[in-house]
């Protein structure tokens, strides 16, 4: 038994766990999913376990770009990210520690395995689901506990942190044959592809945010900021902040005469001056 | 215990009564989510001290409290705190004998969950998360603790802060709060949050794609690589071309992210083997 | 007969008609006035026609920067572009091949012999078009198509491409003889000159498009981002449009309200959003 | 041929009569231009064929139709095929026997041709010609081709393209597309387009006129150039104030582009004899 | 006597008459206060009084950037800023000519000193005032001028440029010593204090432009362009304008609209005309 | 003399004594300043030339001017001006026996001199000497005398300036100024300038606060300048903590400027003791 790779695979399997959306010991999503559940926290924690933090962070780096902008909306997801990030770079890091390795490997896991996964542990929360409605309507207490804590999180305990496990235990040799079996144009290729994939991130975010063609504008300007202005994010922000502001405040003065229609008309500017203290309570 | 019968006067919920509400939601609101149910279940278990407190001799009316927050529910968890707090002023409200009908907070509940799902995803997926984690990634270069760390940190923060705020603002308005929420200022809030959402989404397009062409182009006798050609007019012109694709794929087309990757691999894949990237 | 000269100085001429306002044969101005007719294009052609492709260029570019903004508007130009290209390039081409002498040249053409080689054609034409009246007036195609087009695009082939071929041909010796008496302090100033006059054109947009002395503001923005912020042009158009688009905006939702008012007042919400898909549909 | 009586239900225009059209108009807008009739005779030019179809047998309707496109007409070109679109479709109603009167293309070519003469003007002439020429001219530094060929390239394509929509726009809309002109929304779009132009035109000038100063300023004991003292604190700040002052010569005083000219030598030549250019 | 010390000393203390606020004799504040009254410019003249521009210039540099939003409304003033450039400055450059002793005796003086003079100086005038006040109701010119005009100048003339005069010219040996004694630790606390202290005058221009907390978004954006963006101040004076116009025009509208609610709604598209216009009138 | 009576027709104001009024005030406005009269003075003292033409024998008339211009006032006193301006063509009106109240001119300097103070104090303290200021440092750097001259030139021309326009505008417009300058579009132009305030407020907090740290941070074994982690994530940003924190202290918790200088000294030191700065 090989004890070097056993307790970094562990860990792994577990963390995956934690990680995960449906976890609740790091206060629900914004400790699971939104930080454990991250590529680069997992390469960060994956580095630890397995001894070569740099290489970690390298690895969760290469991944983290490809899915920055991954998305979980009405229960439904895009790519199963924590199965993709802890599968990708623990067998990366449980073999050449290569980033371009972790990353082919996370989106593979993450887009047939993951997704496969996921969609089946949802199915199979139904059931307790069933088992939590009847508890609730018997007015039993514990069947609830049981039914929406217990009973799921070990199922998913099951269907996360042992097939991670499994993989890097067992699948590193595997792994190993296939890295050495790929030519380099190959190599090549699923460099480019990872500067090209977060594209797909990208574009599933402007598909949320861009409710009108128009504000392409926007969109134009802020890749205009950054790629010819050479500006940093933060400093993006702050400066989209004071457009959102412009276009918040162009409105606002349209619903203010709007406003002051139904009622009767006396008193334009004092109005105006209320508005212009609600503004503050509700953007503050 | 005889003395707490129904005709005597209950007590409002205590602070630590109330966290108790916020902070088991907090941490299982997803624990067993299914597509049929999704957060439903997560009320219920946040609501037993509840019930046990107000209604351990009421059982009727403690069934009642548990089914209907059986229900199906789902908005973002984090700023959707601000539901369980208005939910909560009102639940307390009934319990007190006060007159709120028992279908008010199943009410809210489905009438808010859908906005504040909205405006939420966008805020924290859309905005939060991906600058905070771009601001991450370059503090990582070269494979430093810095970035991890930085991120675990801020977010660590931010998240629990939000919950907190929103389900104690909710609790404060009560029903104040609809207004707040499905009201016409809020519209033109939401609507400015998406403005600063597509600037920074663009920024992030920027920041976060990257694709290069190795190809060369003949310019007065020598060759010059296009990269340069392409980089004095129009930096990151190929990584924007890539992008704008990919939205069109995705929003009228209506592409799967599987297909999408499918097709990125295959136009990179050709690119590379003719010698474009 | 100096045929090293001939075919340069007769493709010269024969593109100086090519590029007029005038000209049918590349689509109207499309092609015509706005393609061929910019000295940067004009250099580059003439440049081949020279054999020298680079001193050509070099020789558009002074040139072109001067008539950047050059104005065409209700048939009334300010300088005759098309003349001053080719026959300042030309010239310049067939002695010393220096962007200066060819900046010269141009504006010594444009702002003389072209403008009244100009504006007697327009005078000219009305005679075609009087015929060209008579013939719809009896329902007689021909003579429209002749009256239209022929007869005037002879006109104009013989005002434009002969002068310009023989003031190349011939025109050679004395501008030598010129060029090397001039001293060098007047060199220096047709240099300066050939930065500032851009000024001009630039001065002719703003009075088109400054209609309102407050949108300095603007134009001093633009001018600030790219000389304090370096910005390069594309990227300033990004910007602007974004600036732009809240113009748009904020003037949209006064008469949104406006709009309103003259209807039945409820729906308010509704209206603005078909506002916001009316939006699209002007703007793309 | 006996068959094509007036009685005879006529044909509606094919695609390739509409496209016909557009295209002689296309080629020779301004192949007659006169101060007196600039567009005018394009018009009937390119109705010549539709002449033939529709009033073979009707040479009182062919006469008034082309000497009601003789008349004088001038707009931007490009832009303006919008108007082209528009009366072709109010042409083949009423060749096709439709209730519109004959006035109609005509008011509508007098009432469309300034606006669009002018929104068309500002964007060909004041923003799209001079960003692609100076994307152009940058690229072309050191008498690199790439300059000359991308203009030729993007207006070569640009260009044709405008005037190819406007045309089907207009056909398509018909009349309606005069509310979309001269309507309230169409101001606002011009105004902001407008303002576009200002931002552009503002950042051209920056980008196109050079002035540098060759004088030096003594500055504690040493000299040092004024140019470098200017540039901290206002680069460009010459090119500027000379921008200005021509502005101030066209607009306010009127002045015509000859004598801005001779002004602006004078200026020159005096500042280089005293040692300030 | 020092007579080296003697001129500069004097000369210092009558400029710290000059560049009073209450000063009349360079236009009024105009010259005095918001000229002379300026640390930098009292850094270059008791530079110029010394016999050494530089370090004065060096001097005042330090002082001012403490200074740079120093505020005077309502006849109140948050640090008395003339005496403590002229007695700050004019001691270091009798002594050390050190900077950052100039910038803490500045402070020094300004905040103790300097404020219990100058509101020392407030009161005594009202008995000025008061026989000004009888010398108009009693239609005596000459009283006017006396208690308007020549007897507060003697008075503050004796409060300003007497002690500073006496403080340079005998405070001399106590200030060097002083130095001599200071601590290196000290010193360098005082060099990092006045990096900060300029945070001060900001603090106090934010508390009077920023009237609603959400325009703490415009205050961010200016902090950005210049720190993340570089841009200097004048750039980004221009771009701030651009946005304060966007501003005006956004409110702009809605007033427009309000306006005609009042009138007959004819003519909305004229109304807004004119209102362009008028806003040229305004503006410039 | 004898023609001068007081039913002879009174010549207007000469541009000179006009002037007069202009600078009489423009020097003397805050010669006497107490906290209980400030510029009340200066008002009688600028009118003492007019009193003696108009009134020199009518003394009622003549102290009734004094008395009224002897009033507490207090305004920004060079933007204030408009309001000398304004009450130069009501005095004279007066003084011409036409139709005017003598409580006119009081009425009005009691009504424009708060909101012109407000707008003038922020645009003059708070816009234009900041930057001129700011530009001039600069430009002062290392000891060069440009610096102080480049102030005192440009301020030089523009407060006498922004005195002289103000006034004259004052004077011609008369009370329709005042519509100007209390109506809804000054408000409007007053905010707008506001915001252009806080920008420029903005940028200036990041020119001229400087606060660095020494500390360094363990990184990978190694150990890092904390100041450029910091600069990589957001230059500035202890300047910035500082000039909120202090903003914080001046606006909601109304420290007075000696407080907040002393709370900055304890901080600053206690930060250097520990190595922090
Ligand atoms: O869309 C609202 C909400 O739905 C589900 O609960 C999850 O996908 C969350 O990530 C999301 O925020
Ligand atoms: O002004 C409209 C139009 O007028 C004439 O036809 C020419 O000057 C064109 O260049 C211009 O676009
Ligand atoms: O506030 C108006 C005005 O008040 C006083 O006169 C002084 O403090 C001036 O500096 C200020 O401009």
């Amino acid at each position: 038994m090989n004890t070097d790779l056993l307790f970094p695979a562990l860990l792994t399997g577990i963390f995956c766990y934690l990680g995960a959306i449906e976890t609740p010991w790091l206060f629900g999503m914004s400790g699971g999913f939104y930080i454990v559940g991250r590529p680069l926290i997992a390469g960060f924690l994956i580095g630890i376990f397995f001894g070569d933090i740099k290489a970690g962070i390298l690895c969760g780096l290469a991944v983290q770009a490809v899915f920055i902008a991954n998305l979980s909306t009405g229960g439904a997801t895009n790519s199963e990210i924590t199965y993709a990030a802890y599968g990708g770079i623990g067998l990366a890091m449980a073999t050449t520690k290569n980033p371009a390795i972790a990353l082919t490997l996370a989106i593979l896991i993450g887009q047939t395995f993951g997704l496969i996964f996921y969609n089946g542990r949802m199915a199979l929360y139904s059931f307790w689901n069933n088992r939590a409605d009847k508890a609730a309507n018997e007015n039993n207490d514990h069947g609830i506990v049981l039914n929406h804590l217990i009973y799921p999180q070990i199922t998913t305990f099951i269907l996360r942190a042992v097939p991670v496990f499994l993989a890097i235990y067992f699948g590193k040799g595997l792994v190993n044959w296939l890295i050495h079996s790929i030519p380099q144009e190959v190599t090549h290729i699923i460099q480019v592809l990872g500067g090209v994939l977060p594209a797909l991130g990208i574009a599933l975010l402007m598909s949320i945010v861009i409710k009108n063609k128009a504000h392409l504008i926007f969109f134009m300007a802020g890749f205009v900021l950054l790629s010819f202005a050479k500006l940093s994010m933060i400093a993006i922000v702050f400066l989209a902040a004071l457009v959102a502001y412009l276009y918040y405040y162009a409105s606002a003065h349209s619903n203010g005469t709007d406003y002051q229609k139904n009622e009767s008309s006396q008193g334009g500017t004092g109005s105006t001056d209320t508005k212009d203290e609600y503004e503050d309570d509700d953007l503050f | 215990m005889m003395n707490r019968d129904t005709s005597s006067p209950k007590k409002p919920l205590t602070k630590h009564e109330l966290n108790q509400i916020w902070y088991r939601w907090g941490f299982t609101h997803l624990s067993s989510m299914s597509y049929e149910k999704i957060q439903a279940h997560a009320w219920a278990y946040s609501y037993i001290p509840f019930a046990r407190k107000y209604y351990h001799d009421e059982p009727e009316k403690k069934r009642r409290l548990l089914k209907r927050h059986s229900m199906f529910y789902n908005t973002e968890p984090q700023t959707g705190q601000l539901i369980n707090g208005i939910v909560a002023s009102l639940e307390e409200q009934i319990a007190l004998g006060n007159n709120v009908s028992e279908e008010m907070p199943v009410n809210i509940k489905a009438t808010l969950m859908g906005p504040l799902a909205g405006i939420g995803d966008s805020i924290i997926q859309g905005i939060v998360v991906p600058i905070l984690l771009s601001i991450a990634m370059s503090l990582a270069s070269g494979g430093s603790p810095l970035g991890p760390i930085f991120y675990i940190v801020t977010y660590g923060i931010l998240g629990p802060m939000i919950s907190y705020i929103a389900f104690h603002s909710g609790y404060r308005l009560g029903v104040n709060a609809i207004d707040i929420i499905v009201g016409e200022n809020s519209k033109r809030i939401t609507d400015a949050f998406n403005i600063l959402g597509v600037m920074v989404v663009g920024a992030l397009a920027a920041n976060t794609i990257v694709l290069k062409t190795i190809a060369k182009v003949p310019l007065g006798g020598k060759t010059k690589p296009l990269e340069s050609v392409l980089n004095g007019i129009f930096p990151g012109l190929l990584p924007l071309i890539i992008v704008l694709f990919g939205w069109w794929l995705v929003s009228s087309k209506q592409y799967s992210a599987t297909k999408v990757i499918l097709i990125l691999t295959v136009i990179v894949t050709i690119g590379c083997l003719i010698g474009l990237f």
